[in-house]
């Protein structure tokens, strides 16, 4: 350094000057923000009188962007409801928007923005297992900020070093495995193949599935993972079904499911098929052919036959029409009224406080209230009234467990029939007590 | 004493030297890749019947983009990564042509009003295929419709960088640049969802002792080896060929007896990136439209270009062939997972690079 | 030529820095809100800023072609996690190492603050340059076109193996519970400025030793290969042992940025390493600074993370649905243009490279200028 | 040992016979089908301006590369002072003490001349990183011994006005004049020069043309000379090797090589075809 000084004021010394005068405007633009810095007032007051505001991190883009849109629906349903109703602490929540791209890089980034200059008190999202981990890891966990998904299943996040921040409102990915499990033994189907996309949704329910079929009697001919760019999945399916199995276990998204269902279909001596929920996509039936798969079964987390579910479905009805075959619609509402009901509870928006109340909202003991306008003004009034409450939700009870995990949940067991995914069952499960795992609570069929 | 040791030294070699035209690994050295290849081709035809056909399908279009990129390295002298997202280009070319589909919003498409859709009957199926005649038309439309686009790229990017004496690392991190605008024209005209020319589960044909053939990869592999053979026609039994195939060898010597550079150029890029373009769009038939694939399918395409000798079409065309056989063999075959073929690719292009960098028909250099 | 060059460096960056304080300022009202938003994205720039130092030292001195920068980025990512965490209970996870445990045990005065982050970033450094010298070994003497297929090739595979091979890395599950260096000694809400800290230390050491290597006869020999393998094969250099060594340095460092990218997400999956994000990105970021300058690098890097991150700001603000829906595709093609427009309009990039860098010869030079202008 | 299908060839032997500081034992480098170089011998006496002639197209160049370690020949051997060198690399040669130019001078065009130079310099601690790392003081002070010498060398050559211009910006005859003041840098014991007099002034070329008589008579290095410049064949080679169709046609001196019959028909021949 000192050399390259003595270099330039010694023999051009008038290029030198003219250069030193750059860079030191450079070093002062640079240096605008961290001056400001001490300029600036201190932290951001976190007032009683704010508004609740909430974050989005949905995927608007990217691989599963085609969830995006409903998602947010979701979202703005709750909010409106609970914004008719009154608000939080007297005050409208405000909803604001993230993208997480399907991206674990750009979910980090964008959950920095909403937390520091958004100023949220809590996150509703990613998605996916893969964008939760590091924005809990990095970003939610370490500014404590609340974090709630409604769709990442991995059973990694349950052990998640997020100082107890990240919860979630969908069960884990075991119980769908199980329940997929069953309905393949109760068919009949002796030995199946596992067809799975390979991340951490795939692999999830593979590991289920396969360890409740091998328990209860079945054989695993083969367990194949895929990737989801391909322009033919023709040896995965070759190689999972050579042992000729009764049937495929497709755990998978829509994305590469069209490809390697048709390419299944095409290839002649197809078994019969049983779908993730990742499949349960009318547009890619109709793509397909509905009546190639008429009758075939599939599995989602869905919503139990409860007052609080049919209150989620008649008030989507009433906002947007039919309620769309899009997972994860009931979690979300569920994640945004626990949110809202905590920070009533703690009277603050305030993140550490409302994760503090948020297992006394969401656990028994306690008054039962469920989602709408209705449900909202009763829990409200609970509150006030210095009751405690025990949301029950549209996807089920949502118990809160020490990790943050619901243990408890619905997995509906669905049909193709006709034009449509009919609802013909719907099993409740709870993980914690697994000697009674998927043990077929309501048998009726609904529908 | 010292002198006359290394004397004998020199002698000896002279000798070997003279000796060694006559070993017997010269004559039969040649033979081995090809006897290596034939063998395996003809056990995974056997063997293998299943992943034999969609590997001769899918390698037949690895080597109609590998021709294409043979090509334009060899004449136009542009190692092209954007070669893959080119293919993905024309394949979304072709389905705007036939279904006139832009993402407008989130939620739907915005159908632009005229599309060949509309033509009466031409989405009826022909024969045992899923499309009508409306496809094949958007397909021409699709490939003719990236040509332009490719001279303009070639025009605006590539040649000012050739003139300025760019070395081929330059040019090829500029076309890395086009591949990644391109990737993103595509992600913001039709989304990042996969589409596709016909829904729906297509015809298969039964031919006694082979697989299930689906009719549309006839259409396929009849396409692919019309193609093939029209680009073979044109290189060797026309004037433009004899001209390209002058520049590829010695681009002063070509112009010194008289062909016109320019022009020779341009046709490069009609030919080359008609028939990747096209090639895209029937790999977009056989399985999906998606900006994504544009990148996976740069590893197979160089890979058989290499493989078949850079410069040499017909080369190309046969390494296409065989990566794409090799690929699926090797993954159906069940020792290693299916999530590895582009590791076997990639070992097989490592293995041509270093054994035989001038690939099967390579000229050597 | 220059002058004029470092001015429209400078408005660049002035640009950027506007619009990185002043759009969330403008959001937020509030100068703490966005020094605390700003101080993590430094900490991500500062790590990218030594990946594209890395890449430099391949590209822009010794002119070897990667583009699997993605590969060693990754391979350091996932060295840095299994050094430092527990070892795997096998109940979600499954991965080979985790040492954080035992070194953390070492008898050294708060060894569980620093010890296995400091063996993480020199495991990750190592292992990235293992990976790279057999890669390196066969291809290096090969057409750079060729090289960067078999690089874009290799990168696709270490990202399957990483995503195949869950007893190695756990698969495409990724690895979560990443410590966090010196995280126990303070508190968290100061973490972030601690980790920033940390990672500014690091690229100033890297830049010291990049910078001293690059100004030395070594440098001037990768500088000379860039130009002309034969020419400097024939002023009697090895040219292969010389691109190696820069090729390796440069994965080295690349590696331990990796280790570094590990410790700020937590968590680290194969899904992160898409060759968009960990190889292009970069190229862009070195071309637009300009290559074979280190100063260069940086201001790239500033430059086109800058404008990374200010396009996701603008979802803050009110923006028509058709664009609003698409900033992330804009932002993607914004980066192949930019690639293609800075090599067609200044393909030195906004700081061009120094012609002279020897500090050795610059010092001569400079005395003996200085004598002769005292003679005349 | 049965030997087969050994070609009618002027043995070598004559040329060995002289204390030889490279030797070329029936080398042959082809290119697809055709043989640059086939089967060619000679010798080059320790200490001789020796020049290699011929007509286009006659493998000089081609086989001033293989001599070099730029090209690795199909068969035969090269010895350089008694020890077999064939396809070593060109820093390896160096080493050794064999050094060459190329016919279109190739200094790195983005470094000044000085630096040019100074990059030829051999041995330098400081191109091992770890030493520029750990011990700059040992590199900075042999690189002021290497810098002097660079400066000795350009005085020597006249350049050294042009210390500080960038290589690119050079004159055609600057650079060949620069190449060879490369070769300089490392003490060479031979000197492979390639069309040193192409596209070079006269005055340019008797400075050359003086620095190669000098260093050979004062300092003893071998010059092996391809050029098509006869004047300077004249002025300075003996003996001159003519090379026609890839192989050696005659040795003498110019003025032998100037009346042989078989010389001229190959010259004339190649210059009608």
């Amino acid at each position: 350094m000192l050399i390259g000084q003595f270099r330039q004021n010694t023999t051009a010394t008038r290029c030198a000057s003219r250069r030193w005068g750059l860079r030191a405007t450079a070093a002062l633009l640079l240096l605008v923000p961290l001056v400001a810095t001490y300029a600036g007032e201190g932290a951001r007051a976190q007032d009683e009188a704010e508004p609740l505001r909430i974050a989005v991190l949905f995927p608007f883009t990217g691989d599963l962007s085609d969830f995006g849109q409903p998602f947010l629906q979701a979202a703005e349903l709750a909010v409106n409801q609970i914004n008719e109703a009154g608000g939080v602490n007297g005050q409208p929540i405000e909803l604001v928007q993230g993208d997480s791209a399907t991206s674990p890089q750009q979910a980090v980034e964008e959950a920095r923005r909403l937390i520091e200059l958004e100023g949220v008190s809590a996150i509703v999202g990613p998605a996916g297992s893969g964008e939760t981990l590091p924005v809990a890891e990095s970003v939610t966990g370490p500014a404590g900020v609340l974090e709630i998904t409604m769709s990442a299943t991995s059973p990694a996040l349950t052990i998640a070093n997020d100082n107890d921040f990240l919860f979630r409102t969908v069960i884990s990915d075991a119980a769908q495995g199980v329940v997929m499990a069953d309905v393949a033994r109760e068919q009949g189907f002796e030995s199946a193949c596992v067809l799975y996309v390979n991340n951490a949704y795939g692999q999830g329910l593979n590991e289920a599935f396969a360890d409740r079929f091998t328990a209860e009697g079945g054989t695993i001919t083969a367990q194949v993972p895929h990737e989801q760019e391909q322009a033919s999945y023709a040896s995965e399916i070759a190689s999972c079904t050579e042992g000729d199995p009764d049937v495929l276990i497709a755990a998978a998204y829509p994305e590469s499911g069209r490809v390697f269902l048709r390419e299944l279909v095409e290839s002649g001596d197809a078994p019969s098929v049983i779908f993730s929920d990742g499949l349960q996509s009318p547009d890619m039936f109709a793509e397909l052919g509905w009546e190639v798969f008429e009758g075939s079964y599939g599995t989602a987390a869905g919503a139990p036959e409860t007052d609080a579910a049919a209150t989620f479905e008649q008030a989507w009805e009433e906002a947007y029409g039919e309620v769309p075959a899009v997972p994860y619609l009931r979690e979300i509402n569920d994640a945004i009224y626990l949110i809202a009901l905590a920070a009533e509870q703690a009277d603050s928006t305030d993140s550490a406080a409302i994760r503090d109340a948020l297992r006394e909202v969401a656990n028994e003991p306690g008054t039962a209230v469920g989602p709408g306008q209705e449900g909202w003004q009763e829990a409200v009034a609970a509150i006030d009234a210095g009751e405690d409450v025990n949301y029950e939700g549209g996807a089920g009870s949502v118990d809160l467990d020490e990790n943050g995990d619901v243990s408890k949940g619905t997995i509906i067991v669905w049909q193709v029939q006709g034009e449509a995914i009919e609802t013909t069952d719907s099993r409740e499960i709870d993980l914690a007590a697994e000697d009674t795992a998927g043990t077929p609570v309501a048998g009726t069929p609904v529908s | 004493m010292a002198q006359a040791v290394e004397k004998s030294v020199v002698e000896r070699e002279v000798a070997l030297a003279r000796q060694r035209t006559t070993r017997w690994s010269q004559t039969l050295g040649p033979w081995v890749p090809w006897l290596l290849i034939g063998g395996f081709a003809a056990w995974s035809a056997v063997a293998r019947t299943d992943q034999f056909v969609v590997g001769v399908i899918v390698g037949s279009l690895y080597g109609l983009a590998a021709v294409g990129l043979t090509l334009i390295y060899g004449i136009a002298r542009v190692s092209h990564f954007a070669h893959g997202d080119v293919m993905m280009f024309a394949a979304y070319l072709a389905f705007f042509a036939l279904t006139g589909a832009v993402v407008g919003s989130q939620t739907g498409d915005v159908v632009f009003p005229f599309h060949l859709g509309q033509l009466p009957g031409a989405t009826e199926p022909i024969w045992r295929f899923s499309f009508g005649y409306g496809l094949v038309l958007a397909i021409l439309i699709g490939a003719t419709l990236a040509v332009p686009v490719l001279l303009a790229i070639d025009r605006f990017v590539y040649q000012p960088l050739l003139r300025r004496g760019s070395s081929t690392a330059i040019l090829a991190v500029a076309s890395l640049g086009v591949a990644i605008s391109m990737r993103g024209v595509m992600l913001l005209i039709w989304g990042p969802t996969g589409r596709r020319y016909v829904g729906g589960i297509r015809t298969t044909v039964d031919i006694p002792g082979l697989p299930r053939i689906v009719a549309d990869q006839f259409f396929i592999m009849l396409a692919a080896g019309v193609l093939a053979t029209a680009a073979y026609v044109v290189l060797y039994r026309t004037r433009l060929g004899t001209a390209m195939r002058a520049m590829a060898d010695n681009a002063d010597l070509a112009r010194a007896s008289g062909i016109d550079i320019a022009a020779t150029r341009r046709w490069t890029w009609v030919v080359g990136g008609g028939l990747t373009a096209a090639a895209g769009c029937l790999l977009a038939l056989q399985s999906q439209l998606s900006p994504e694939l544009g990148f996976i399918l740069l590893l197979p395409i160089f890979a058989s270009a290499i493989l078949g000798g850079i410069g040499s079409p017909h080369g190309a065309f046969l390494g296409g062939l065989i990566v794409g056989v090799v690929g699926e063999v090797a993954v159906g075959l069940g020792v290693i997972s299916p999530g590895y073929k582009m590791a076997v690719i990639f070992v097989m292009l490592i293995a041509v690079i270093l054994l035989r960098p001038r690939g099967l028909l390579g000229a050597q250099s | 030529m220059t002058r004029r060059g470092n001015l429209l460096a400078i408005v660049i960056v002035a640009l950027i820095t506007a619009f990185l304080v002043g759009l969330p300022l403008l959001r937020t009202g509030s100068i703490s809100s966005v020094v605390s938003f700003l101080v993590p994205s430094l900490a991500t720039m500062a790590i990218f800023a030594i990946v594209c130092i890395g890449l430099n030292v391949q590209w822009g001195y010794t002119g070897i072609f990667n583009f699997g920068v993605v590969g060693f980025f990754m391979v350091g990512a996932y060295t840095a996690a299994i050094v430092t965490k527990s070892p795997a209970d096998g109940q979600f996870a499954t991965y080979i190492g985790g040492l954080g445990d035992a070194l953390a045990a070492v008898p050294l005065p708060g060894a569980g603050a620093w010890l296995p982050f400091l063996v993480a970033i020199i495991a990750a450094a190592a292992l990235s340059a293992a990976l790279a010298l057999p890669l390196a070994w066969p291809i290096v003497r090969l057409r750079e076109d060729y090289l960067a297929i078999a690089l874009i090739g290799a990168a696709e595979v270490l990202r399957r193996i990483a995503t195949e091979e869950r007893w190695l890395v756990n698969g495409s599950r990724g690895l979560g519970g990443i410590p966090r260096p010196l995280a126990g000694w303070v508190n968290a809400d100061a973490y972030n400025y601690v980790f920033l800290l940390i990672v500014v230390v690091l690229l100033l050491l890297v830049y010291v030793l990049v910078d001293r290597g690059i100004r030395s006869p070594w440098g001037r020999v990768l500088r000379a290969i860039r130009e002309d393998e034969d020419a400097t094969a024939a002023a009697g250099k090895d040219v292969v042992a010389f691109k190696l060594q820069g090729f390796v340095l440069g994965a080295a460092i690349m590696g331990a940025a990796g280790a570094l990218f590990a410790f700020q997400q937590g968590a680290v999956s194969p899904e992160t390493f898409t060759h968009f994000f960990g190889t292009f990105i970069f190229w862009a970021m070195l071309i637009a600074g300009g290559s074979g300058n280190m100063v260069g690098t940086i201001v790239g890097v500033y430059v086109i993370w800058g404008l990374w991150s200010t396009t996701l700001q603008l979802q803050g603000f009110d923006l028509p649905a058709f664009v609003e829906g698409r900033i992330p595709h804009l932002r993607d093609t914004l980066v192949g243009v930019i690639i293609v427009v800075v090599l067609l309009v200044n393909p030195r990039g906004l700081v061009p490279e120094r012609a002279r860098v020897s500090r050795w010869l610059d010092r001569r030079v400079a005395a003996m200028r200085r004598s002769e202008a005292a003679g005349d | 040992m049965t030997t087969v299908a050994i070609r009618e060839q002027p043995t070598p032997t004559a040329a060995l016979q002289r204390d030889a500081i490279l030797e070329v034992g029936a080398v042959t480098k082809a290119f697809g089908g055709n043989r640059a170089v086939d089967d060619c011998s000679f010798a080059v006496g320790r200490g001789t301006i020796t020049g290699l002639i011929g007509p286009n197209g006659a493998g000089k160049s081609t086989l001033l590369n293989i001599i070099a370690g730029a090209l690795r020949p199909d068969t035969g051997v090269i010895l350089f002072d008694g020890q077999a060198v064939t396809g070593l690399r060109p820093d390896e040669l160096l080493c050794r003490g064999l050094a060459r130019t190329f016919q279109i001078p190739r200094p790195i065009p983005t470094m000044t001349v000085l630096e040019n130079l100074v990059l030829a310099g051999p041995d330098q601690t400081g191109e091992r990183i770890w030493n520029a790392w750990c011990r700059p003081a040992q590199v900075g002070r042999q690189e002021d011994a290497i810098v002097d010498q660079a400066l000795e060398i350009l005085a020597y050559v006249n350049l050294i006005h042009l210390r500080d211009a960038f290589a690119a910006n050079l004159s055609g005859g600057q650079k060949k004049l620069l190449e060879f003041a490369r070769t300089l840098m490392i003490r060479p014991r031979m000197v492979l020069l390639d069309e040193p007099a192409a596209g070079v002034n006269r005055t340019l070329m008797r400075q050359l043309a003086e620095h190669i008589e000098e260093q050979c008579h004062d300092h003893g290095v071998t010059f092996l000379i391809v050029e098509h410049d006869m004047d300077l064949i004249a002025r300075l080679c003996d003996p001159v090797i003519v090379m026609s169709q890839g192989t050696r046609l005659f040795e003498g001196s110019f003025d032998e090589v100037r009346q042989d019959p078989a010389v001229l028909e190959a010259y004339l021949g190649g210059q009608v075809k």
